[in-house]
């Protein structure tokens, strides 16, 4: 029982680690997200005015 | 109690596994947007680049 | 031990917890991959009627 209740505690510091990691994975790729979405509405700012001539 | 805890930690390695896989195909994805946004913005630029000429002529 | 039991108890819930929040996350970010796919696929429809008329 000993040897299993300090197991795991250890793994639950292990786990909470690992959660942390991924945590910040995640951050990581919503800045990504968010750098993706800007130049999207930049391309599609460009493309506005070409449009627009297009059609006239 | 204790197996109970062990028992559940196992499962979360399997869901942190799991989301480790998910992150890595959400990498991917990423990555091959920003690659199609910048050939989208090179299209754009010769677009661009051809109407300007059009109309000079 | 008991005290380091009710520790890991706790610690657990905490661990459930972050790891929930951590899946809810992973599922707007994936949703959100799958917006920009939609968004990327308009923009790109628009884009080619465009090239067809001005780059031959």
């Amino acid at each position: 029982w000993d040897k299993l209740l300090i197991g795991n505690n250890q793994k639950i510091i292990e786990l909470n680690d690992a959660v942390q990691k991924v945590k910040n994975d995640q951050q990581v790729l919503d800045q990504e997200l968010e750098f993706i979405a800007t130049q999207h509405k930049e391309l599609e700012e460009s493309l506005a005015p070409l449009e627009k001539e297009f059609v006239n | 109690e204790t197996e109970t805890h062990a028992l559940y930690m196992k499962k979360v390695d399997g869901e942190l596994q799991e989301l480790r896989q998910r992150h890595a195909s959400a990498t991917a994805k990423i990555l091959e947007h920003k690659r199609k946004l910048a050939e989208m913005g090179h299209r754009i630029l010769r677009i661009v680049v051809k109407q300007e000429c059009t109309r000079k002529v």
